[in-house]
C-alpha cells in the first residue's frame, strides 16, 4: 500500500473543461420531479504512472456523456451526479474511494486504467452489489468476474485474436513477453485463441526486471517461428525493439504486436515499419458517426483521440443506457439493461455478451508510416467483433 | 558458441553500467559513510539533461552523443555538489540522518521529474553507429556495449589514481574516520567531501547518459531501477572498495545475464549470491574487515 | 500488567481514553473537519480511520526494529506482505475458516521472520540494511512474477470471501472492520510497549548501544536482536492480515520497497526511538498523503505558474521535501520537538523511565 | 612579562546544548609551558577544544593580537596552533606515514626531527595506525603536531596510559619542543608538570581557581592538596 | 557466583599465541593465577598486554594454545559464555552504553547476573533486586550522578562506572586493563581501595597498569611482557630487581 487510502472527490459534474457541458451543476434540474440525481463514481488515474491513460479515458468519458445525453448531462430528466476520484494507480486508494462512494449511496462505479485496480473494484462491486464498469484494464479476469462487473474496453484475448488473420493451420507462433501477469495472460490468451485455430503456440518469457534483450532476440531467431507475437508493456520496450532489429528478427519473420497510445509510436525505432500492429483504437480506425462525434468533441477541447478514448466514451454510453433502461436505482434492473445490449460505439458496432459481460467489439490491424518524421498509424484491416470474440469465461 | 559470446559481452556491458553507478555509491559510502539513496536521481537528471542536449545537437550524431555525455557528467556533478552542500553537510557525522535525507531527496526528485517530464518513458534515437552491431565469432554485439565498457574502465582508472596518488585522496580517507581531527590538523575537510560527492555525481551522470542509450529511454524511474542492483554490487564488492565494486559489477551482471537466459531467475540468483557472500564474507569480496 | 500500569499509569489512562473515544467514534456524528472525507460515521471516514490505524500498527512494528533495536531494515514490507498475500492465498486455495487460515499464516510469518532475520543479522549496519532490502526485493519479484498463478502478479489478488464471516464483508460492515482495526492497533501497541518496558526491552537498548559490552557481560546480542526483529516482523504479518480484510484484496505495493520507505518516513517524522512518535508519524503521513493529493488536483494549484505548479502538484515531492526538512531541522521528529518544548532532554526518553520513578 | 600570545576571556563552551565550560579566563605567555591542572571532568579538555573551535564557544580568544573565536578550526590551526587531542585520535585506517603526511602543512616537513624523536615510527611507517599500541599511537599523535613549525602547542594529557619509560621520553620531547615553542599542556602526572611547567592554571568546575608560577604552587604542598586534592609527595 | 573448591588455578593460559597477518603479537605465553590472587601485568606500550586480555576474554580467537578458566578449557567458547562462566573485564578505552543512564549501565549487569534478562514478563523497577544491587555498587565506587547518560561522564567517572559494572556482574576472575589511566590523582587511592576490596572479596584479578606504585602495592605477583613474550613472572620485589625488566620497561626512572 502506498499508505494513502482515499484520495479526493472532485465536484459533481467533473473537473475542468467539461463541467459546463455535462451540466450536472445546473441548479434547476435538482428540482425536477424525475427524482434524485443518480450518483456515479468514476475512479481513475489522475496522477501516478498511468495518469496519461487516465486523462485519455476521462476525456473520452466527457465526449461519451455529451454524445449519449445530447449535451444535457441528464437522462430522461434525471441528473447524473458524477464524482471523479484519483486512484493514483494504487488499489488501496481505489478501494477507499469505492467504499466512500458506496457508503454515500452510489450504485454505479466506473473507471480505472490499471488491471491491478480493476480486480479490487470488481470485488467491491460484488461485495456491495453495485454496478461496476471497468475501463481500459485489459486483464481477461475482469470478464466474468461477477455479475455486477462489466467492461467498456477490450481484453487481452481480443488483442491476441486479432493476430488470427495472420496465421494459418499449422502456423508456428511464438509469444514473446515479460514474465508478469500481463505477459502470462497473453500467453494463456494466445494458447486459448490461436491453438483453437490450429496454430502451435510456444512462449518465450523474459524476467520482468531484465534490461538486456539481445540474447533473447538471438533465441527467437533460433526458434524460427512463422509469427512472433510480442506482448510488451512499459519502459523496456524501446530496448527490446532495438534488440530485435539489431539481431535481424524483423527481417527473418513476421512480427506482430499491440500498438499502444500515441506516445509509444516512437518506441519501435527501426522496427516501426517492419512490424504488423494489432490495435484497439486510433483516431482514424473507424469511419462512423459516433467516432466523428468523439474525435470532434475532443478536438474542440484541444485534445487528441487516443488509444483509450473509446473506453471512456463507451463507459458513458453504458452508464446512460443503464440509467435510461434500468432506472438508475435498482442494480439488478441496470444489469438487465446492459446484458446483451447492442449499440454503435466509436469503434463500430459493439455488443455486451450476456453470459459473461465480455464486450464484443471490432479490432484493427495497422502499420506505422513515416509522415514527415512522425510515425502515424495506417489502417490495414478491420476485424469483425465476432471474429475476435473471446471464448466465454466460465 | 555465439550465444555464449553474446551473453558475455552483453553481460560485460551491463556490468559496466552497474559499475558506473556503483563506483560513485561505493566512493561516497566508503569515504563519507553516506549510503546515497539519491544516487539514482543524479543518474536520472543527467540522463534527462543528456537527452535534451543530445536532441538539440542531433539525435543521431556523435556530436550529440558525446555532447550528451559531457552535459550528463556536468549536471550529475553539479546536482551532487549542491546536494552535498545543502543537505549532507549540515548533517556531518550523523550517518543515519544523512541516509534518511537522501531517501527524502530521492522521493522528492523522482516526483519532481515526473512533474516536469511526465511519468512515461521517453524513447530516444541513438546515433547510427551506436545502434549498429559488430560481429564477433558469429555474435552480433551492439556497439554501445563497447562504449559503455570503455567508459567504465576509464572511470575506474581515474578514480584509483585520484584516491591513491593525490593529497585529496589522503584527506578524504582520513576524513571518513575522524572529521574533526582532520580539521584539527588545519585542513578544511568539507571541501574534500564536497569533491567526493561531485565525483560520485559525475560518474553517475556518465552512467545515466549511457544507461539511457543502453535501455533506449529516459524516465523518472531510470535511476531507481539501476540503484538496487548497484547497492547489491556495492555490498558484494565490499563497501568502499572500488576494485571490489568493479569485480562485483562484472560478476553480478554476468551471473544475472546467464541465469536469466538459461533459467529465467537472474534476480533470485543475484539475491542468493548476496546472501552467500554476506554469510561467508560479511565485509564483501574486497571490503576491509570490520571497519 | 500491574507494574506496567503503575509505571506508565498516566500514559495508559490516556491511551485507554483514546481507545474508548475511537471505539465510539463511528457511533457519533463528529464532523470530519476537512481531515476526514465526511462525519465519523460515514463509510469513507471509517475506512480512512481504519486504514490509518493499520498504518499506525505497522509503523509501531517497524519502530520496534528500527527505533528500539536500532536495526535499519529496508525489508519490513516483506513481513507485512506475508500477512496480506499469505492470508489471501490461503483463503483462495483452501477451505480453512478465517481464524484457522490466519493462524496458519501467522505461523508462516513467524517462521519467515525468524529465518530471514537469522540470516540478515549475521551482518550489521549498512550491510544489514542492504540484505533486508535484497530479501524484500526478492519477495517483491516473486509476488510480481505470479508463480503458479498464486499471487496474481501486478494485477493483484482479490480476497476469496467464502470462508470470511459476512460481518466483515461489504461497505455496510465497514464499522466492524473499523473495530477490528482498532483492536489490532491497540494489541500491537500494547505488545510493543510491553516489550520495550520489559527487561528484554532494556537488553535490546543495551545491545543497540554497545554489543561488545553486552557480550562481555555474558549476554547474547544476536539472540536479543533476533527476538526484536522477529517480533516486529510477526506483528507486521499480523497487521497485514487485517489489512487484507479491510481492503478485500492484495496488491504488489504491499511488498514494495516504497512501502518500507513510507514506514521509515513515518517513524522519522514522529521521531526515531519514540513509540508515540511512530503513532503520530503514521497518522500525519497517512493524512498528509491524502490531503496533498487533494491539493495536487485542486484548481488553486492548476492556476499557478509552472515553476510552482509542477512541484506542488506532486504529493510525493511535498512529502519528500517535508521529510528532508524534518531530518535537517527537527532531528527528534515531532515527538522530539514536543519533548524539547516541554523541556526534556532529547534522545534519552526511553531510558529515563527507570530513573523517573526512583 | 611580554604581551601574552594567547588570551582567553570568559570562555564558555557547550556540547549538544550542555554547558561544559563555565567561564574561563587566562593567558598563555609567548614562551615556556603553561600547565592546565584540575580533577577529572572539570573541563580541561573542553577548554582546549573550545579554543580551537571543536566545541561551540562564546567569549573572547585572542591569538597574537587577533580574535580567533569566530574562526573555524582549520583556520585556527593554520595560524600555527597545533592540537594534540586527549585520546590520540590517530587515523586508524591510514598508515603511520600517511598520518604524518596528512598533518604536514609546510613545504619542508620536519621528517628527520620526527624520526629522530620516535625511531619506531620510521620502522612502522607502513603499519596501519589502528593496529599500533596505545603508546605508539601517542607518538603518532605527537608527531603529527611536531612535524610542522608551530607558534603554539596545545597538548592534552600526552602521558595518559603510557609506560613510565615512555612517559619519560614524552616529557623529554615536550621539554625539547618547549625551547622553541610555547606549550599549553593539560596533564595529570605531577611529575611531568614538575619537570616541564613554568606556569599553572588550575580549573575547577569550569572556572579558573588559581593561576600562577608552577614552582610556587608545587612547593606549597598544602595549596596543592587544597586545589587538586593530591599529596604533594606525588610530585616527586 | 560460586567459588571453585578445587585447588587448581583460577585462570591458566598455556602456550597462548596470537598472530595477525605475519606478525606474532602474543608468543607462547603460559601463566597460571591462583584463586583469589591479584596479579599485575606490566610492559612497554605495544608489548601485547591488551592483546593477551583479548585472548583470555575471547574477543580475539587464539591462534594456538589454550585458555583454562576455573579448570575448564574455554579456548573455543564465545565471549558471552566465558563471561557467564565467571570472567569479567574492563577495556583500555571505556566501553559502556553511552546513551543509557549510569544506573542502567550497572543495572543491566546485575540483571544479567540475577537471571531473567530476556524476560518479557518482568519489568525493571526501582525496587527490584537488580536495581538495588546496582545502587549498592555505585555507592561502593562513589559515583553520584546516576541519571547522567554514561557517555556524558568524564573520563575518570567512566572508569568508576566500569568498576561498578564489574562489581554488579560479580565475576570470579577479573581482567582490568589500565583502570587508572586518565584518573585524577585525587581519585587514585580511592579506586585502588576499590580494587583491593574486589580482591579481598575473593576475586581473582589480573591488572594491566602503568602506575607502578599502584600495581606494586596491590599485587602478589607481576607478569612482565615484552614483544609479546612473557619476560618474567614473579613477586614485585624480584621484578624490580630484574635487570632485563629494568632495561626493557622501567628505563631510567627506576
Ligand atoms: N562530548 C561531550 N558530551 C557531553 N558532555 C561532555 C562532552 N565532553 C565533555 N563533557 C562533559 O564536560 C565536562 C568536562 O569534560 P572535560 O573532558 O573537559 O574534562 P577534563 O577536565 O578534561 O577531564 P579528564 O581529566 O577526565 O579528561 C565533563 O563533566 C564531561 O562530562
Ligand atoms: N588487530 C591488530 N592487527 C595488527 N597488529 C595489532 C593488532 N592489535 C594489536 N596489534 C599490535 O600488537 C602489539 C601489541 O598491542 P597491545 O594493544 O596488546 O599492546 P599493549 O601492551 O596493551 O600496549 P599499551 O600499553 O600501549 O596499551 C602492538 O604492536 C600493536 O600494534
Ligand atoms: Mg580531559
Ligand atoms: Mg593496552
Amino acid at each position: 500500500p502506498s499508505a494513502t487510502p482515499v484520495d479526493t472527490e472532485t465536484t459533481a459534474g467533473g473537473g475542468t473543461t467539461a463541467a459546463e457541458t455535462t451540466g450536472t451543476e445546473t441548479s434547476g434540474s435538482a428540482e425536477t420531479p424525475a427524482g434524485e440525481p443518480v450518483k456515479v463514481a468514476i475512479i481513475y488515474s489522475k496522477t501516478g504512472p498511468l495518469a496519461a491513460y487516465g486523462e485519455t479515458y476521462y476525456q473520452g468519458f466527457q465526449a461519451g456523456l455529451d454524445y449519449a445525453t445530447d449535451g444535457t448531462g441528464t437522462v430522461d430528466g434525471r441528473e447524473l451526479e458524477i464524482t471523479y476520484t484519483d486512484d493514483g494507480g494504487d488499489p488501496d486508494k481505489a478501494v477507499a474511494a469505492a467504499k466512500e462512494a458506496i457508503g454515500n449511496g452510489t450504485k454505479i462505479m466506473g473507471g480505472t486504467v490499471s488491471s491491478g485496480v480493476a480486480g479490487p473494484l470488481a470485488e467491491q462491486a460484488e461485495q456491495n452489489k453495485v454496478l461496476y464498469i471497468s475501463g481500459p484494464a485489459a486483464a481477461d479476469a475482469i470478464t466474468g468476474a461477477n455479475r455486477y462487473t462489466f467492461r467498456s474496453g477490450r481484453q487481452s484475448l481480443q488483442d491476441v485474436a486479432t493476430t488470427s488473420g495472420q496465421i494459418s493451420e499449422g502456423s508456428n507462433v511464438l509469444v514473446f513477453a515479460q514474465n508478469n501477469a500481463f505477459g502470462q495472460g497473453n500467453v494463456a490468451a494466445a494458447k486459448a485463441v490461436l491453438e483453437a485455430k490450429g496454430a502451435t503456440v510456444t512462449e518465450l518469457l523474459v524476467p520482468e526486471a531484465e534490461t538486456e534483450f539481445t540474447p533473447f532476440a538471438a533465441r527467437i531467431l533460433d526458434a524460427k517461428p512463422d509469427l512472433v507475437f510480442v506482448a510488451w508493456a512499459g519502459a523496456t520496450s524501446g530496448a527490446m525493439w532495438q534488440a530485435l532489429s539489431q539481431q535481424g528478427v524483423l527481417e527473418s519473420t513476421n512480427v506482430m504486436t499491440d500498438l499502444g497510445d500515441i506516445s509509444t509510436y516512437g518506441a519501435y525505432g527501426e522496427a516501426s515499419d517492419k512490424v504488423n500492429f494489432l490495435n484497439h483504437y486510433f483516431a482514424g480506425a473507424a469511419d462512423n458517426e459516433v467516432n466523428q462525434a468523439l474525435v470532434s468533441y475532443l478536438e474542440e477541447g484541444g485534445h487528441k483521440a487516443d488509444l483509450f478514448s473509446p473506453d471512456g466514451f463507451v463507459a458513458a454510453q453504458m452508464i446512460v443506457q443503464a440509467v435510461r433502461e434500468g432506472g438508475g436505482d435498482d442494480v439488478e434492473e441496470m444489469i438487465a439493461a446492459l446484458e446483451g445490449w447492442e449499440f454503435d460505439a466509436p469503434k463500430g458496432p459493439q455488443q455486451i455478451r450476456a453470459s459473461d459481460h465480455a464486450m464484443i467489439q471490432p479490432m484493427f490491424v495497422v502499420k506505422l508510416k513515416d509522415e514527415g518524421g512522425q510515425w502515424v498509424p495506417e489502417l490495414v484491416e478491420t476485424m469483425d467483433g465476432a471474429d475476435v470474440a473471446p471464448p466465454e469465461a466460465a | 558458441m555465439s550465444t555464449l559470446i553474446l551473453l558475455t559481452f552483453t553481460g560485460l556491458g551491463l556490468g559496466a553500467l552497474y559499475f558506473l553507478v556503483a563506483s560513485g555509491l561505493s566512493l561516497i559510502y566508503g569515504l563519507m559513510g553516506v549510503l546515497n539513496f539519491a544516487h539514482g536521481s543524479f543518474l536520472t537528471l543527467s540522463a534527462f539533461a543528456g537527452f535534451e542536449v543530445g536532441r538539440r545537437l542531433g539525435a543521431g550524431t556523435f556530436t550529440g552523443f558525446f555532447g550528451s555525455i559531457l552535459v550528463g557528467a556536468v549536471v550529475g556533478g553539479i546536482f551532487a555538489a549542491v546536494t552535498e552542500l545543502l543537505l549532507i553537510r549540515p548533517l556531518y557525522k550523523r550517518h543515519i540522518e544523512q541516509l534518511l535525507v537522501t531517501v527524502g531527496l530521492s522521493l522528492a526528485t523522482v516526483a519532481l521529474f515526473e512533474g516536469i517530464w511526465g511519468p512515461d518513458p521517453i524513447f530516444l534515437d541513438s546515433s547510427g553507429w551506436l545502434r549498429e552491431t559488430t560481429e564477433i565469432l558469429g555474435a552480433r554485439i551492439p556497439n554501445d556495449r563497447f562504449v559503455t565498457i570503455l567508459a567504465a574502465i576509464l572511470v575506474l582508472g581515474g578514480l584509483v589514481l585520484f584516491l591513491n596518488k593525490t593529497r585529496y585522496g589522503l584527506i578524504i580517507r582520513a576524513g571518513v574516520e575522524n572529521r574533526s581531527m582532520v580539521t584539527a590538523l588545519g585542513i578544511d575537510v568539507r571541501r574534500a567531501f564536497t569533491l567526493v560527492f561531485t565525483i560520485g555525481g559525475i560518474a553517475a551522470g556518465i552512467g545515466g547518459v549511457l544507461a539511457s542509450h543502453f535501455f533506449g529511454y529516459v524516465s523518472p524511474l531510470l535511476g531507481g531501477s539501476l540503484l538496487i542492483f548497484a547497492f547489491i554490487v556495492t555490498v558484494i564488492g565490499g563497501m568502499g572498495s572500488l576494485a571490489g565494486a568493479a569485480i562485483a559489477s562484472v560478476l553480478v551482471a554476468l551471473l544475472q545475464q546467464f541465469a536469466n537466459f538459461y533459467l529465467g531467475i537472474g534476480d533470485f540468483i543475484v539475491v542468493l549470491l548476496l546472501g552467500v557472500v554476506l554469510l561467508v564474507r560479511p565485509q564483501g569480496l574486497l571490503g576491509k574487515a570490520a571497519a | 500488567m500491574k507494574t506496567l500500569l503503575a509505571r506508565e499509569g498516566r500514559g495508559y489512562l490516556i491511551g485507554l481514553a483514546v481507545v474508548v473515544a475511537l471505539f465510539v467514534a463511528p457511533l457519533l456524528a463528529i464532523p470530519g473537519l476537512g481531515i476526514l472525507p465526511g462525519p465519523t460515521y460515514s463509510a469513507g471516514s471509517m475506512h480512512l480511520m481504519a486504514f490509518t490505524m493499520l498504518m499506525v500498527a505497522v509503523a509501531l512494528s517497524y519502530h520496534l526494529i528500527f527505533g528500539v533495536a536500532g536495526l535499519l531494515s529496508f525489508g519490513h514490507a516483506l513481513y507485512f506482505g506475508v500477512g496480506v498475500y499469505g492470508l489471501a492465498v490461503v483463503l483462495r486455495n483452501t477451505q480453512l475458516p478465517l481464524l484457522a487460515a490466519a493462524a496458519v499464516v501467522l505461523v508462516i510469518g513467524i517462521l519467515i521472520a525468524n529465518v530471514l532475520g537469522a540470516i540478515s543479522l549475521r551482518v550489521s549496519g549498512i550491510s544489514f540494511a542492504m540484505v533486508t532490502l535484497a530479501f524484500a526485493q526478492a519477495g517483491n519479484v516473486l509476488v510480481r512474477r505470479n508463480p503458479g498463478r498464486l499471487t496474481g502478479g501486478e494485477e493483484g489478488l482479490t480476497m476469496a470471501t467464502d470462508n470470511v464471516p459476512d460481518l466483515l464483508i461489504g461497505v455496510v460492515n465497514t464499522r466492524n472492520l473499523y473495530w477490528v482495526a482498532l483492536i489490532t492497533v491497540a494489541v500491537v501497541y500494547v505488545i510493543v510497549a510491553w516489550i520495550e518496558n520489559s527487561r528484554l526491552g532494556h537488553n535490546v537498548a543495551a545491545v543497540r548501544e554497545n554489543e561488545t559490552r553486552v557480550r562481555v557481560l555474558g549476554g547474547r546480542p544476536y539472540l536479543v536482536k533476533l527476538i526484536a526483529f522477529a517480533v516486529g516482523g510477526t506483528l507486521a504479518t499480523f497487521t497485514g492480515m487485517v489489512f487484507l480484510l479491510l481492503q478485500s484484496g492484495a496488491s504488489a505495493t504491499a511488498v514494495s520497497t516504497e512501502f518500507t520507505i513510507s514506514l521509515l518516513t513515518m517513524v522519522v517524522l514522529g521521531g526515531v526511538g519514540s513509540r508515540w512518535g511512530a503513532v503520530v508519524g503514521a497518522i500525519i503521513y497517512t493524512l498528509l498523503n491524502q490531503r496533498l493529493n487533494a491539493l495536487a488536483s485542486s484548481p488553486a494549484i492548476a492556476d499557478l505558474p509552472a515553476v510552482l505548479r509542477i512541484p506542488l502538484s506532486e504529493p510525493m515531492f511535498i512529502l519528500g521535501t517535508l521529510f528532508i526538512l524534518i531530518v535537517l531541522f527537527l532531528p527528534g521528529g515531532v515527538s522530539g520537538t514536543l519533548n524539547r518544548m516541554v523541556g526534556r532532554r532529547r534522545g534519552r526518553h526511553p531510558r529515563e523511565a527507570l530513573e523517573d520513578i526512583t | 612579562m611580554s604581551a601574552p600570545l594567547l588570551t582567553v576571556e570568559h570562555l564558555r563552551a557547550t556540547v549538544g546544548g550542555q554547558q561544559v565550560v563555565e567561564d574561563i579566563t587566562f593567558e598563555v605567555p609567548a614562551t615556556g609551558v603553561t600547565a592546565v591542572l584540575g580533577r577529572n571532568g572539570v573541563g580541561k579538555s573542553s577548554t582546549l577544544k573550545g579554543i580551537v573551535g571543536l566545541y561551540d564557544r562564546t567569549g573572547t580568544v585572542t591569538f597574537d593580537g587577533e580574535r580567533i573565536d569566530h574562526e573555524p578550526t582549520h583556520r585556527i590551526i593554520q595560524r600555527g596552533i597545533a592540537y594534540v587531542p586527549e585520546d590520540r585520535e590517530v587515523f586508524s585506517m591510514l598508515t603511520v606515514e600517511e598520518n604524518l603526511t596528512l598533518a604536514a602543512r609546510q613545504d619542508q616537513p620536519r621528517w628527520e626531527f620526527i624520526h629522530q624523536l620516535f625511531p619506531e615510527l620510521k620502522q612502522r611507517a607502513q603499519q596501519r595506525a589502528g593496529t599500533l599500541s596505545g603508546g605508539q599511537q601517542q607518538m603518532v599523535s605527537l608527531g603529527r603536531a611536531l612535524i610542522n613549525d608551530n607558534r603554539l602547542l596545545l597538548v592534552d594529557e600526552p602521558t595518559k596510559g603510557l609506560a613510565p619509560k615512555i612517559v619519560h621520553e614524552v616529557a623529554a620531547v615536550l621539554d625539547e619542543a618547549a625551547r622553541t615553542v610555547p606549550i599549553l599542556l593539560v596533564e595529570q602526572n605531577l611529575q611531568v608538570i614538575n619537570r616541564l611547567a613554568h606556569r599553572v592554571v588550575v580549573i575547577d568546575s569550569g572556572r579558573v581557581v588559581h593561576t600562577g608560577d608552577a614552582r610556587e604552587l608545587l612547593d606549597d604542598t598544602a595549596r596543592v592538596q587544597q586545589l587538586l586534592g593530591v599529596h604533594g609527595e606525588a610530585t616527586k | 557466583m560460586t567459588q571453585e573448591t578445587t585447588v587448581g588455578p583460577a585462570l591458566e593460559v598455556v602456550d597462548l599465541s596470537w598472530q595477525v597477518g605475519g606478525a606474532r603479537i602474543v608468543r607462547d605465553v603460559s601463566l597460571a593465577v591462583a584463586p583469589g590472587e591479584m596479579v599485575g601485568v606490566i610492559g612497554p606500550n605495544g608489548a601485547g598486554k591488551t592483546s593477551l586480555f583479548n585472548l583470555i576474554s575471547g574477543i580475539n580467537p587464539a591462534s594456538s594454545g589454550r585458555v583454562l578458566l576455573l579448570g575448564r578449557d574455554v579456548t573455543h567458547r564465545s565471549v558471552a559464555s566465558r563471561a557467564r562462566d565467571g570472567l569479567g573485564r574492563t577495556f583500555q578505552t571505556s566501553s559502556l552504553f553511552p546513551r543509557l543512564s549510569v544506573l542502567e549501565n550497572v543495572r543491566l549487569a546485575a540483571q544479567q547476573r540475577l537471571g531473567g534478562t530476556l524476560s518479557i514478563l518482568q519489568f525493571p523497577r526501582s525496587a527490584d533486586d537488580a536495581t538495588r544491587l546496582a545502587r549498592e555498587m555505585l555507592d561502593v565506587v562513589q559515583l553520584g550522578s546516576r541519571r547522567t547518560a554514561a557517555g556524558d561522564l568524564s573520563h575518570g567517572d567512566k572508569r568508576k562506572l566500569e568498576i561498578a559494572v564489574l562489581l554488579a556482574q560479580d565475576p570470579s576472575v577479573i581482567l582490568l586493563d589500565e583502570p587508572m589511566a586518565g584518573v585524577a590523582h585525587a581519585d587514585v587511592p580511592g579506586l585502588t581501595e576499590v580494587i583491593r576490596d574486589l580482591n579481598s572479596l575473593g576475586k581473582t584479578v589480573m591488572i594491566v597498569e602503568h602506575h607502578l606504585e599502584v600495581v606494586l602495592g596491590l599485587v602478589s605477583r607481576v607478569a612482565v611482557m615484552h614483544h609479546g613474550e612473557l619476560l618474567a613472572f614473579d613477586e614485585p620485589g624480584a621484578i624490580m630487581a630484574n635487570p632485563t625488566v629494568q632495561s626493557a620497561y622501567l628505563g631510567d626512572i627506576a
